[in-house]
């Protein structure tokens, strides 16, 4: 067998093998954040997604709670917890904490919550399974192939617009 | 649009209230920052709506502004508004860019090495009221204080004159270029002539057959162009048909491409062609009012072929227009700001106004009538504003050292006013001078202390618009962003001033000034005219900024009684002239320009790149010459030309022009800045306030601005304006 | 051979017709080697002081490119209408250039022209370089550079292929498709002489020819099936060079801008690369043969078959020029009347009558055999045609973008100096690539010469002697 | 019964001689697979009495082109329904594009597959060791050969015969 | 492919802009409405001069006659919104492309800056980012959260303001209705003072647009060349009634 051959067959595949882990890689290390928020322990006290991410029915962005919001139960609530003592720190100096980016969107997609929550879809579906994260971090890449992944599987009639590049792209 | 859809417009109109600081926008930023405090409109980035005023000009126009996360994003017209309808101009569009202009002042500052060393040293507020309250204080005798407003708001001016009042001052002198070049003074002079009162009358041009418009520039800056552009549009297609829109002036301007028919005339002699109509109208009885005797001495030394050849306008021409005018069922004549600009100003409108007279379209729909004030009256004493006369007369007191203390507001009479008046020599003879403007503009620059006022979208206010719609309306005005910077609003420091001087603090009991205009504007409250009303104060407070407005939902018109007018023989003024036509052949024609106003917009980079509708130039600013004159002097387009007054020079490119007169040249206003922010800087152009003569029309003691010859000379250089059309195209359509 | 020699008579007059063709009959094979091995070797500070000057040019060119990415394309002085100026000029020309390199070996090869065999190699040469510096364009104009990737059809998880009705994915395909061609018809007939060099040379010239002669040992088998496989080369690769100038022509030709929108536009294309390319070999095989001694390998005659070859071109593309010219004119569509005024007494005029000039009289010289066969002439003959047709295709570019439909939109274009430096780069980096090329490969197809000289008698007619090729093959 | 075979490398300086010293080794009964010819230049096919043997050329790159064509296919007939989108009221696939993009990738893996066919052909590359002399590209024509070793004298001698210009034994060389 | 199925027996909108040249009293709104809008950038002067103005609308003025017997017009241009749109076809990367609602749309992100359906728009509306934008803080606060910024090297041109015909759209769906004509305004529409402007769906016989495109004083721009503009000119000089 001629070697030629195989060295050719071999860059090929190792290129293709390259090519599919690089547009496949999905999950990255969650960001830092300004305070040690967990969501595990909130959901575990019962609190649901929309307590705090209060918008997402009514407006395109899932909000962030202000912090007026989380002093309204950690003014009693677990105040003798360092982090939550950070919080109050923030509240004193009337400033908005830092919040990094777990999930986002470039800035060239237009993307609206209200408008997937209205088709049905759940936080779930895309955000995985927060509720059992300590520290909140992405669980897949949200890239176009992500997306129409989705909305191509969406009923016929759907899809020409859902695959319309107008839809999502401002 | 639909009525359906105008109220679901109104729906997105939230009710006003300073909003807590914002996000910017969300998609545009990683790190995300949450509200402290929510406020109870926003939805984190979703728009709300608030209604407020345009101040952009004197129109005072209905605006609703889009705001995401606390952040204005948009400006459109108030679709409820009676004046605009939903519609706004390209200045109104701009208001965003005064907002976040990146030239504005962030706090009170002091020029620590003295005027115009543009050194600013940042001031407490406290400490400004202090140093305020100290030069107030020691002032030998209050006359020594004077006020230059310019574009001010209603309330702005009441206070200002109640504090100057009870401190024993002269009330504040109301003076901006805007207002000079659209002939307000003379306008509300006309007025109180005709009617017996100064408010400015409405021309209806929506419902009028046959407009005849006398050097007014509608559709650009003249009074409330976004309303007149709005009537035009239903002229166009209203059911008797498209109209008759005729403009008489010496430049086609930019309304004049959109009339049926310019006719070119003589500068300053718009007023000698109204006559001849009239008078032909007189002789010849035309139209269908009945008997024209009791017109006949207004016209009894008028002669239609002297008028004819005065004004360089043919005789059919003048017939023909006069049967058209009064064979209309509605007509309408403008006496508009150009002939105001002329020393026989108030001849040729007195001349124009008449021939509304002579056709009975006083009082009529399609015609011209007042618009009733209603219960806004007690909102509405302010003058419209001060002439030039009296401006001069406080360069004068300022040369002669009567003056020790100067505020300015809303005015840059250094850019604005004619160089050579003087007033950049008189400013530097006032001990102290305090400007208020949030800008540092060329008059700012030669001030000790400049407290910056909120632009306009950050605080309060209402106006009654004049000249008013045909109802009685009210604009309100509230801050729809919270203030950027540390700045203050004027009738704040005012009243702030007031409260620590014992003779006005009984004048001025309020707190601030939306306690004032919250009591003010109570009074209209259970009108029976009112769109709406409110059973408690306070809710009436609320749908007054919701609506961004108070307005009567029925239209009401007031025929005006007239004055002895008819009695006596219209003045048949000739035009005159700074200047001897021979070293100085030509008439210089200084326009307001379409998108910087008098140069008041000349710091918005949208404004600056709105290109000038007729010589679709950008930035600059330029000749306009007539090919003729053009080919005789060897000029061509871009070839910059040294155009010379008696009183001063300037250089700037040629737009050869086919429609102005052969000796006429016209330079707009508004380039030309020294300071004023690094876009107003930017631009090329020169000022042509440096070459007006400092005259005046005798009878309103108005600033004649069209009054001045000059004469042109290349330059020998080349300069390329930025023009949208390509000069190789020679202004072809198409090709075929 | 050697009885060839002695068996010439003494009596016959000797023309040098011939006398030229059987030079190098007296020659041993191995001397044959040593004269084309020889000027590789000599690398003298002329070389070296040549390759610094074409490398700061280089070097200089590629700042302003880094420049021009940064800032952004309004670093170059293209415009609105104006939208492609001289990057996509140059890309035009270096295209054509690449094209005569297939035209001379391929169907030369293909016709068996026997004048063809010192010359072909500078001719694939000349196609790869050129093709190379032209395939730098289609990246250097694009606006976001770093995302040309999108232009290559893989799968992506973004579901998105690239859209193959546009121009622009027919031409990075052709391209990429005839430069893979004619690098790899050079490097096949490369082959034997790999080999040649291997045996020849020592040290680092022994291992990189060893690498590249890929264990060639001239056996009767191998010999065979390199005729095969270069048979079949310079048959397929005739239609692309025919395909690839056509796609770039209709890079124009396809949209309904005026004198764009045209169907004669391909075959003027493919006719005007001939021409120019043509050009360009002859004029570079003058320096060459200057620079490098080869006289005894680059002779007049072969210059002169060349100059009738350019001639010919020449003429054809005057033909189609007017061609469309003609139909342009006659027709009097309004832009396209405009724009010939814009070039007969407009703005455009001397570049119009420049690029008539420069490609119109060469023509009248070429007719001259004296102009063909003395190199310095000639030299400045062909300068003078690609002159002609780089105007030409400024016109064409630029030029008829300052004209549309709508008067309101015309415009003016003028080249800013980051333009002109990549331009210029692109022109001393085609000189640098050739000049480090002759160095280290043998300009001159020994094993071809040698094959030529192989088949050469000399035939008796009359009281003349004259050479023949063999027609055996 | 063949014992073990011998090899010789014999340099030419003349085809003739070559060609001629070859017929004679045919006399001999040395079979034309035991003769390698190796020159300097392309003789033409035969000249030196060496029979051709089948080529698989052809069929690569009809192959070569087949699988082009299929791929061009794939990218201007079926890729364009991956994901829909219309432009300037063509239909998704066109006629005239797809014939351009057809033709270029046909053109290009024939292209291609000629090149690799030949290397593979010539069982390329193969940097030896193989019998090989550094006088063949300097012009001389050399027979390698292979014989029971019964017969060299006679071989040498039919060489002698056609004035041979050198024989050796040949030297597997690395190339 | 049951996608082309469905395309056909869906019926969409034809989104069109009528402008009534009788109306248009040049007086620029639209074009600082579209700049606010859409988040165009400022290019200065000497790069105006230059031909390099970044207006997705502009209003052409053209001179007939001679003094003292002269008259302007205007004529507002925007991209036309083509149905056979030149520009599209030619794109390598579809970054403009024709979507089912009669828009020609522009995927600035998508764009990789070869201007060749700049050079092949008959019309010349296309813009190029000739250098990336600059807005000296705050003037970044004027930015539209709802439209991108397009950075150097990318073209982009009149979107019909597709922001504010989806914001519309999404709010009716929300209400469980169709928009109603007249309620999708793009910028320039919105503000247009006399009332120039009208943008509606050609495809519903009953709307304002549609109903003006049969006036007989419609034309279209260019028409010779066949590019089916979605942009409906009212010829200036006469009215409908």
């Amino acid at each position: 067998m001629n070697r030629w051959i195989t060295i050719l067959i071999l860059l090929i595949v190792a290129a293709a093998l390259a090519g599919i882990l690089i547009t496949r890689m999905q999950v990255w290390a969650a960001p830092p954040q300004p305070i040690a928020f967990s969501h595990l322990t909130h959901v575990q006290a019962g609190v649901q997604c929309l307590f705090c991410h209060s918008s997402p029915l009514r407006a395109d962005i899932a909000s962030l709670p202000s912090v007026q919001k989380c002093m309204g139960c950690h003014a009693m609530v677990a105040t003798d917890k360092p982090e939550v003592q950070v919080l109050a720190g923030y509240w004193e100096r009337k400033e908005p904490i830092p919040w990094n980016r777990v999930n986002y969107q470039p800035e060239f997609v237009y993307f609206s919550h209200r408008a997937h929550l209205a088709s049905g879809l759940n936080c779930e579906i895309c955000h995985g399974d927060v509720g059992s994260m300590t520290v909140a971090q992405p669980v897949v890449k949200m890239d176009m192939g992500w997306c129409l992944d989705c909305h191509l599987k969406q009923p016929p009639e759907k899809t020409a617009r859902l695959s319309d590049c107008l839809t999502c792209h401002k | 649009m639909t009525k359906k859809l105008t109220r679901r417009d109104f729906l997105k109109i939230a009710t006003g209230a300073t909003v807590a600081s914002g996000l910017a926008p969300v998609a545009r930023r990683i790190a995300l920052e949450p509200f402290v405090q929510p406020p109870e409109e926003a939805l984190p980035g979703q728009a709300t709506w608030f209604a407020s005023t345009c101040r952009q000009c004197p129109a005072g126009c209905g605006i609703v502004v889009r705001t995401i996360n606390g952040r204005a994003k948009k400006l459109e017209g108030n679709p409820l508004h009676p004046l605009n309808r939903g519609k706004l101009c390209a200045r109104g569009q701009s208001g965003l860019q005064v907002l976040y202009n990146p030239d504005r002042l962030k706090n009170a500052v002091r020029q620590s090495g003295g005027r115009g060393s543009r050194q600013f040293e940042p001031l407490y507020w406290p400490q400004a009221l202090d140093l305020l309250e100290e030069k107030i204080t020691t002032l030998a005798s209050p006359e020594r204080l004077a006020f230059l407003g310019g574009l001010m708001p209603d309330h702005l001016y009441q206070i200002a004159s109640r504090l100057l009042e009870s401190l024993g001052a002269s009330p504040p002198v109301i003076f901006d270029l805007h207002s000079a070049l659209e002939g307000r003074a003379a306008a509300s002079r006309l007025s109180e002539l005709f009617f017996g009162e100064p408010q400015l009358p409405v021309y209806d041009l929506a419902r009028a057959d046959v407009v005849l418009s006398f050097g007014a520039n509608l559709f650009e800056t003249w009074m409330s162009p976004v309303a007149q552009n709005v009537a035009f549009g239903d002229m166009r297609s209203s059911a008797s048909g498209r109209g008759l829109f005729v403009q008489f002036e010496p430049r086609l301007s930019t309304t004049a491409a959109s009339a049926d028919e310019w006719v070119p005339v003589r500068p300053g002699a718009e007023g000698l062609v109204a006559l001849a109509i009239g008078r032909i109208i007189i002789e010849e009885r035309l139209g269908h009012v009945g008997s024209h005797r009791d017109h006949a001495v207004m016209y009894q030394d008028v002669d239609v072929r002297e008028m004819s050849a005065a004004s360089q306008v043919p005789v059919e021409t003048l017939r023909r227009l006069a049967v058209a005018f009064a064979n209309a069922d509605h007509a309408v004549s403008i006496p508009g700001g150009y002939l105001a600009g002329q020393r026989n100003g108030l001849a040729s409108m007195l001349a124009v106004q008449a021939l509304n007279l002579v056709v009975a379209q006083v009082g009529r729909v399609g015609g011209v009538f007042l618009s009733d004030p209603g219960p806004t009256a007690s909102l509405q004493n302010k003058p419209a504003v001060h002439n030039f006369e009296e401006v001069l007369g406080l360069i004068e007191r300022m040369q002669a050292g009567e003056v020790d203390l100067l505020f300015v507001y809303g005015a840059n009479p250094v850019f604005e006013l004619p160089a050579a008046s003087g007033f950049a020599e008189a400013i530097t003879r006032v001990p102290y001078v305090i400007s208020f403007s949030p800008f540092v503009d060329e008059t700012a620059v030669r001030s000790d202390l400049i407290l910056p006022d909120h632009v306009y979208l950050e605080s309060w206010g209402y106006q009654v618009p004049s000249p008013g719609a045909d109802r009685p309306v009210v604009s309100s005005q509230q801050p729809v962003v919270r203030p950027l910077y540390d700045t203050r609003s004027t009738a704040d420091v005012l009243l702030g001033l007031a409260a620590r001087l014992e003779g006005p603090s009984q004048a001025l009991p309020w707190a601030d000034e939306a306690a004032y205009l919250e009591e003010t504007v109570s009074e209209l409250n259970g009108s029976s005219l009112g769109a709406y009303n409110a059973r408690t104060p306070s809710g009436f407070w609320a749908l007054w900024r919701q609506y961004g407005g108070w307005w009567s939902e029925k239209e009401i018109r007031r025929e005006p009684e007239l004055t002895d007018i008819r009695s006596k023989p219209l003045p048949v003024s000739e035009p005159r002239f700074d200047g001897d036509p021979q070293s100085y052949p030509f008439i210089l024609y200084p326009y307001p320009s379409v998108a910087l106003s008098d140069g008041r917009g000349a710091n918005q980079p949208w404004l600056q790149e709105t290109p000038d509708p007729m010589s679709t130039v950008q930035w600059g600013a330029w000749v306009e010459v007539n090919p003729e004159t053009a080919q005789a002097l060897g000029l061509n387009d871009n070839d910059v030309v040294r155009v010379e007054s008696q009183h001063g020079v300037l250089e700037a490119p040629v737009v050869v022009y086919p429609g102005i007169r052969p000796d006429v040249v016209a330079i707009p206003v508004g380039q030309g800045h020294l300071d004023y922010g690094r876009f107003a800087q930017a631009a090329s152009g020169s000022n042509p306030l440096a070459l007006l003569a400092p005259l005046t029309d005798a009878d309103t003691g108005g600033l004649a601005w069209g009054a001045t010859r000059v004469r042109l000379a290349p330059a020998g250089r080349k300069q390329v304006l930025a023009r949208l059309e390509s000069l190789d195209g020679e202004g072809r359509e198409s090709l075929d | 051979m050697s009885e060839l020699a002695s068996n010439r008579p003494e009596e016959a007059n000797q023309g040098t017709e011939y006398e030229e063709r059987l030079l190098l009959a007296e020659r041993e094979d191995w001397e044959i080697n040593q004269a084309v091995l020889q000027p590789m070797m000599q690398t003298g500070p002329g070389f070296w002081i040549l390759v610094a000057v074409l490398g700061a040019i280089v070097a200089w060119g590629l700042y302003a490119w880094g420049y021009l990415i940064y800032w952004g394309m309004g670093s170059a002085g293209i415009n609105r209408p104006v939208y492609w100026g001289l990057f996509i000029t140059t890309f035009v020309f270096w295209v054509g250039i690449s094209h005569a390199g297939t035209m001379i070996s391929a169907v030369l090869r293909l016709l068996k022209v026997d004048w063809r065999r010192p010359i072909t190699r500078g001719a694939e040469a000349m196609t790869a370089f050129a093709l190379m510096m032209a395939g730098l364009y289609p990246l250097i104009h694009l606006g976001r550079v770093w995302k040309f990737y999108w232009m290559i059809p893989y799968p992506n998880n973004r579901f998105m292929w690239p859209n193959f009705q546009s121009p622009l994915m027919w031409d990075m395909v052709a391209i990429f498709t005839y430069l893979i061609g004619s690098t790899l018809y050079l490097y096949l007939a490369l082959i034997p002489d790999m080999a040649m060099a291997r045996d020849n040379t020592t040290h680092w010239r022994y291992k990189l020819y060893r690498v590249l002669a890929l264990g060639w040992r001239g056996t009767e088998a191998e010999w065979h099936k390199l005729h095969r496989a270069l048979g079949i080369f310079s048959i397929v690769i005739i239609p692309i060079f025919l395909s690839v100038h056509s796609i770039v022509s209709w890079d124009f030709a396809v949209t309904i801008q005026p004198r764009w929108h045209s169907t004669i536009f391909a075959p003027y294309f493919v006719i005007g690369a001939v021409y120019s390319g043509l050009a360009a070999l002859a004029s570079i095989l003058v320096v060459v043969r200057r620079g490098m001694r080869l006289q005894e390998f680059l002779r007049g005659e072969h210059f002169d078959a060349l100059g009738k070859l350019v001639l010919v071109a020449g003429m054809a593309w005057t033909y189609f020029w007017f061609a469309g010219f003609i139909v342009e004119w006659y027709g009097n569509e309004p832009v396209v009347r405009e724009l010939i005024h814009e070039e007969v007494a407009g703005n455009l005029a001397p570049f119009f009558y420049l690029q008539m000039g420069a490609n119109l009289i060469p023509l009248v010289l070429l007719v001259f055999k004296r102009i063909r066969t003395t190199p310095a002439l000639l030299l400045v003959t062909t300068l003078l045609v690609n002159v002609g047709m780089y105007t030409e295709r400024a016109l064409i570019v630029a030029g008829s973008l300052q004209r549309n439909d709508l008067p309101f939109n015309w415009g003016t274009y003028r080249p800013t100096w980051v333009e002109i430096s990549i331009v210029a780069m692109t022109f001393a980096g085609f000189a640098l690539l050739y000049t480090l090329f002759s160095r280290i490969i043998p300009f001159v197809p020994v094993w071809e010469i040698k094959e030529g000289r192989l088949r050469y008698t000399v035939r008796r007619i009359g009281r003349l002697l004259v050479p023949t090729a063999a027609e055996i093959e | 019964m063949m014992d073990e075979t011998k090899s010789l490398m014999a340099l030419f300086q003349s085809s003739d001689d070559t060609s001629d010293a070859i017929d004679d080794l045919h006399g001999l009964g040395i079979s034309d697979d035991k003769v390698v010819v190796m020159t300097g230049v392309p003789y033409p096919k035969g000249a030196l009495g060496r029979g051709l043997e089948w080529l698989a050329l052809p069929y690569i790159v009809l192959a070569g082109a087949v699988a082009g064509m299929l791929f061009g296919l794939f990218l201007a007939v079926i890729t364009p329904h991956l994901y829909r989108l219309d432009v300037g009221g063509h239909p998704p696939v066109g006629f005239p594009p797809a014939a351009v993009i057809i033709f270029v990738f046909t053109m290009m893996a024939t292209i291609v597959s000629t090149f690799l066919g030949v290397l593979w052909e010539m069982d390329f590359p193969r940097f030896g060791p193989a019998p090989y002399h550094k006088l063949v590209t300097a012009g001389y024509l050399t027979v390698m050969l292979e014989f029971p070793e019964a017969l060299e004298a006679r071989v040498r001698q039919i060489l002698e015969s056609h004035n041979v210009h050198e024989i050796s034994e040949p030297e597997r060389m690395a190339l | 492919m049951e996608k082309d199925a469905n395309r056909s027996t869906e019926t969409h909108p034809r989104w069109v802009m009528v402008v009534d040249l009788d109306r248009c009293t040049g007086c620029q709104a639209c074009v600082v409405a579209c700049h606010a809008e859409n988040n165009l950038q400022i290019v200065e002067e000497q790069e105006s001069a230059y031909g390099r103005w970044a207006h997705w609308i502009i209003v052409q003025r053209y001179w007939e006659g001679e003094y003292p017997n002269v008259k302007a017009r205007f004529m507002p241009v925007m991209c036309q919104q083509c149905g056979e749109a030149p520009c599209e076809p030619v794109c390598p990367v579809f970054a403009t492309y024709h979507n089912q609602e009669g828009l020609n749309a522009q995927i600035y992100n998508r764009c990789i800056g070869t201007r060749f359906c700049a050079s092949a728009c008959p019309y010349k509306v296309r813009v190029y980012n000739w250098f990336d934008p600059v807005f000296p803080e705050p003037l970044s606060e004027q930015l539209n959260p709802d439209v991108t910024v397009r950075t150097r090297g990318i073209i982009e041109k009149c979107t019909f303001c597709i922001q504010r015909i989806l914001r519309t759209e999404i709010e009716a769906k929300t209400e469980g209705r169709k928009p109603v004509d007249g309620e999708i305004q793009p910028a320039c529409v919105q503000t247009c003072p006399p009332g120039a402007l009208v943008f509606g769906d050609l495809n519903d016989p009953d709307s304002q647009a549609s109903q003006l495109a049969r006036s007989h004083r419609s034309f279209r721009l260019l028409p010779e060349l066949g590019t089916d503009p979605g942009v409906i000119y009212l010829k200036g000089g006469e009215t409908n009634v």
